[in-house]
């Protein structure tokens, strides 16, 4: 066990494996002799070489693109897109090439191709720098979609990540990039399974990446306030883990769901269609969704006013609850 | 025909003046000779052309056959080739079995000279599947529909070839409307950056679907490679000598490790863009008159029969073979059969996915509600 | 009053928007001469000229960052896409730029560009073009995303379509190209609105674009088994006209939604949390959704099987009313 | 320098050999001749040299009190321009009132020079709004920060301008790493095609972040545009006076109908890539020192000097009045307001759109519940 940043987790994730397996290569914008603009790949180069370890010119298209020709060659591509912003360019690659290869060809080419995308806000940058792009690629069949909230997933993730035979895209939470946790490096369990991080019995809050942080801190004070909450950290995004929210409602009847993504047509609406399915006799109030609003993100000094946070949480698990909360007495009209 | 060589030491290939064609045989079927091309064909023997002829002949045939077959309901949809032969069946011929195609759509000359089996070829066309085989068996990729996206694949494979120290070519084909698309223009970028073994090979066929390349392109295509640091070569692709030259000087660069080529093949798109289009709409028939006139068989047939090559028995073979061939290909076609319902879950991931398998086994159990067989 | 085809009517639709409006000018891949793949633009360019109906070079995202300069001089650009699966290259201009320039401006510089993109499958089509992205559209703040069922819509939507000062796409249904119907030209009537086509009192289906017809017939068949079902006509996807359809629910408690897009994460599943919130002490039964599956779009030989049909729509209405239905003792284990 | 006119009567305006710069004053500030580019500054005085000097100094210290903000946390990000002053300057200060600029970020001394008020020049930066000004108001949009995206903006709103029958030129600019994106090459070809009066000027700063020139091209940057059709210039971008007679050149054929020009703009990024970047991990210190031997102020104050334009007078009074103009940027700055909270829901859409205003709504009711003051 040792103390790592999540950035640095990535980073020997990373180093991991390149070392166990020579087909993985790294391709990205700045990568190499930079080590990538959060130092996510520092170092890697000079250990592994410029052939391992590739700066990429400028195109996140052509990167992708590169990147499905060395998978059919065998390779296991990693790519790092320098912001959640700049992956657009490459979408057509994406979602019309990674995602779909595998299918076409019935089976017969493999599209083991991880991307990386650091992503989210709260880091006050300027614009397209703090995107969460997850829904669009969660909605796209053919690819898996992971994100991390702690040391220990971003190493044990990054990993499972490049060994997966599928396509993933895995989301980095930006902001928590120097938080601090203890990873152990043989540490196995599965890829695609939530993890209930704080048990609690009357209102469940689902959240992802950056926000799983603050949904514990959300349930320490409604804990405080004498509401047991408990969380569940999704890990998989697509695909997304139904059996453990599911149980985890069939308990507390009611269901928060946070993520910074714009709302409308969001994870949160997969989320809650999906449970209000399973659990629809156990749920004793609609599922709430606390996300960002739906407006692009907006300029540094405005993002704490789009970001969920604590307080909008805890008015949310207060809706939940049937609690007087913002919306009380409030009228569409 | 002029060759430079720029002041870092990379040998640009230039026509000059640009406008001038890379020939071998003209549409008359004479020999025009030329240095700097001659001695890549030197050792293409009489029968060598007259096997060359005999593909050129059958591709044709199938084009005809398939044609037909979409008309009388076989095939969706089928985009015929007629008119590129020479540009397909030379530079796909020119190709050694390691060597690696990403193609378009239309490029199913290329498909049958990589042996892929006559059925597979249609598979997509009538839409029993969305592609025809497995390209690791005959080192062919599945045929990209996004105009230009298979560009960027092949500088990925190329590169890849680098690293594993192999010395194998990837050649990728693309039309005279894709040179416009980011991708392409990505692909040349990254191959001369990465030095990547793979040769660009642009069928101008003069449209994309009705729009006329003047659209898309203000100089001839092979002028654009060189500003990227990518030698071109612009040859008559109705002249399969020609495109077998131009093909072998690029394959041995890189084979040779000397990076890209680009070779803008010149031809004309004599059939419609696809059987859904209706070219009347669009193309002048003056200006597809003239290029019938060049057709890429025809001088092949005359040049060859006047090296008395080309016997009378020696065609009616020929075209035998062709109709057999077409025979064997419309029987595989039409004996392709419809996907299961269930098959649509198949293939979508490679390892398991919970949810989608749920998915999957609720639909079993729906059709079984209606009384179909699931599988 | 004239008898047009869906296709014909769109036709019209962007002759009047010509006609009334010299700063509407028509951009794609052979709108020109050809008139359009499906010949939507067909005798335009005769009409108004080569500069209002301009065949553009072989590229989607030039053709909408073109469109986005001309949005800049104060041009209403009106874009075809060739096929639902060739709008991906241009999705960076999309959404990072189409989406977001009034935003980013504050206001000054508008974005009056429509996107009309020919959409969903059941025509017997090649890989890439039976696709549905809307939902990819409708999660992106500063667009618009409506489809039409009806000539009447198609002709009325796309001339609200253009003179909207916001970027919308337009999502021509089309393998309902060839439906026949009476189009009044100077019909007036809201453009983000969905239509009750059918009243019900028992099950509230709804749909949009293609599948209307679809969720038609299935109501007339429920109703021949004595159910009565309301079927919704969305119309406009984003805005979602959640009023009305929280009026249907409200009525008759049980909600079917059908799509041809993927499941996971589709407009369904945006409908079903927006509603379920909505409605939650109405609601009989969890929402259904019938859509396609969360797999690529397959081939031609296979579409019909995995696109909605009026007997699947059917077995979902079976499901909200409890009655048995094809999940009856079905388990996930 | 060579003139050459191809075949179809184009002219292309190709440097010859290809890595030659076009220059009018060398790094030591004497005045180089060159018959081809001298009569496009002919006109230009002494005291309008000694104006474009007094801009130069001026962006210059614009841009080292734009870091000194950064530092003191009065702006989230700054990407100083430090060695591109001549570059921006001088195309900018060519430009018409009524031609239109679509930039990159990096932009600052163009956005000066079109009248951008100075604290509108960094709201972006300080975080206070998502661009700074109305693009209206100054024939300038709003920058972009995908990289290449407005160089298609560009060609857009110049196709418009000759629909409108006006002779307004674009501009876009952007750097050496944005001619790999798809859009850049994208945007050549639609120029090209729609003969649109756009002037793509790039700043080859040698670097994009950590990347070298040499990643992204393999020949000189001026040299891709020919194959598109577009005749392109290769210029000394510390030279201000060969970037304004480089520019007049193409804007002249811009205004005169005569279609695009690409210039390449031959220069040096001084600084880091923003301020979070730290380039003693890439950057040869040595190559650093070589390009700060050719300072583009320091090259027009020993032409100026020699002359005696430049007084110590003037030069003093130049000084001065940058140290006015970066007070006057600092206290502007800083008195940029934060945004109020409901305004991340303004301007999403022109025309009225209910459920975001009833989510606006409800965030109201929100914020009154915490006792915030919404608006
Ligand atoms: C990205 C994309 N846009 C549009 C299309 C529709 N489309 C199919 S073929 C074609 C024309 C292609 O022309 P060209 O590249 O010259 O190839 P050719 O058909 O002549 O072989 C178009 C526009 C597509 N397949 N992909
Ligand atoms: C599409 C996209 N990808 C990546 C980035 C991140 N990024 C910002 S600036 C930059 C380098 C740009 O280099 P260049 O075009 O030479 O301009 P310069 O910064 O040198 O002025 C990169 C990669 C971006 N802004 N947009
Ligand atoms: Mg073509
Ligand atoms: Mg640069």
């Amino acid at each position: 066990m040792t103390e790592l940043t999540l950035a640095k987790a990535i980073t020997s994730g990373l180093r991991r494996a390149l070392a166990d397996d020579d087909r993985v290569v790294l391709l990205g914008e700045d990568i190499g002799t930079l080590g990538g603009v959060f130092r996510v790949t520092d170092g890697l180069q000079r250990e592994f070489g410029a052939d391992r370890v590739m700066d990429m010119p400028l195109a996140e298209s052509g990167i992708i693109g590169m990147a499905v020709g060395l998978a059919y060659r065998g390779f296991r591509p990693v790519v790092e897109i320098q912001f959640d912003g700049f992956i657009y360019p490459a979408f057509d690659q994406i979602v019309a090439q990674v995602a779909k290869m595998h299918y076409r060809t019935g089976g017969a080419v493999r599209m083991p191709i991880t991307i990386r995308v650091p992503f989210g806000g709260g880091i006050g940058a300027v614009e397209h720098h703090s995107e969460s792009p997850e829904a669009y690629f969660a909605h796209t069949a053919g690819l898996r979609v992971v994100t991390c909230s702690t040391p220990q997933d971003a190493h044990t993730m990054i990993r499972q990540a490049i060994a997966c035979d599928d396509p993933v895209l895995f989301f980095e939470p930006k902001r928590r990039y120097w938080t601090k946790g203890e990873v152990d490096e043989d540490a196995t369990y599965p890829f695609d399974r939530a993890r209930v991080v704080l048990e609690g019995t009357d209102v469940t809050i689902v959240a992802y990446g950056p926000l799983v942080a603050t949904a514990i801190d959300a349930a320490i004070a409604a804990g405080d306030d004498g509401v047991s909450v408990e969380v569940v950290d999704l890990r998989s995004l697509s695909p997304l883990d139904l059996d453990t929210v599911e149980a985890s409602v069939s308990k507390t009847g009611r269901l928060v769901i946070t993520h910074e993504a714009q709302q409308f047509g969001g994870l949160g609406a997969e989320l809650a269609a999906s449970i209000t399915d399973r659990c629809f006799l156990h749920l004793e109030a609609a599922p709430a969704r606390v996300t960002g609003f739906d407006t692009p993100y907006p300029s540094a000094r405005a993002e704490e006013h789009f970001l969920p946070d604590l307080d909008r949480i805890l008015d949310a698990v207060d809706r939940v609850l049937g609690r007087a909360n913002a919306l009380t007495g409030w009228s569409d009209s | 025909m002029r060759t430079t060589v720029s002041d870092d030491g990379i040998e640009t290939v230039l026509p000059s003046p640009p406008g001038e064609l890379v020939q071998l045989l003209d549409p008359e079927g004479n020999r025009v000779s030329d240095p700097l091309y001659d001695p890549y064909v030197a050792d293409v023997t009489g029968d060598q052309l007259a096997s060359l002829y005999e593909d050129l002949v059958i591709v044709r045939r199938l084009d005809v056959e398939a044609t037909a077959l979409q008309r009388q309901g076989q095939l969706g949809l089928w985009p015929p080739l007629l008119g590129q032969e020479a540009a397909q069946v030379g530079s796909a011929r020119t190709l050694r079995p390691d060597d690696f195609v990403f193609s378009s759509y239309r490029e199913n000359a290329v498909a049958y000279c990589r042996g892929v089996r006559l059925p597979d070829i249609v598979k997509v066309w009538r839409g029993t599947a969305q592609s025809g085989w497995d390209p690791h068996t005959v080192n062919m990729a599945t045929p990209a529909i996004v105009i230009g996206a298979q560009t960027l694949h092949a500088v990925g494979y190329a590169v890849g070839c680098l690293r594993d120290g192999v010395d194998s070519a990837t050649i990728t084909y693309f039309g005279d409307g894709a040179t416009t698309q980011g991708d392409v223009n990505e692909a040349l970028v990254f191959a001369a950056s990465f030095h990547a073994p793979v040769v660009f090979f642009c069928q101008n066929n003069q449209w994309a679907i009705s729009e006329p390349v003047g659209l898309q392109a203000q100089r001839p295509i092979a002028e654009r490679a060189p500003g990227f640091g990518i030698p071109s070569i612009r040859v008559d692709g109705n002249d399969v000598l020609a495109v077998i030259a131009a093909t072998r000087r690029a394959l041995e660069r890189a084979h040779g490790g000397e990076g890209p080529t680009f070779i803008e093949a010149v031809t004309y798109r004599m059939g419609p863009h696809t059987t859904s289009d209706d070219p009347t709409r669009y193309v002048d028939p003056l200006q597809r008159e003239e290029w019938a006139a060049k057709d890429p068989i025809g001088r092949v047939e005359a040049h060859l029969r006047e090296r008395g090559v080309l016997t009378e028995a020696l065609a009616a073979s020929i075209a035998d073979r062709a109709n057999e061939v077409a025979a064997e290909f419309r029987a595989g076609c039409v004996a392709l059969e419809n996907p299961a319902p269930l098959s649509v879950f198949d293939n979508v991931y490679a390892e398991p996915h919970a949810p989608l398998a749920r998915q999957r086994s609720q639909q079993a159990a729906y059709l079984r509600s209606i009384g179909e067989v699931a599988e």
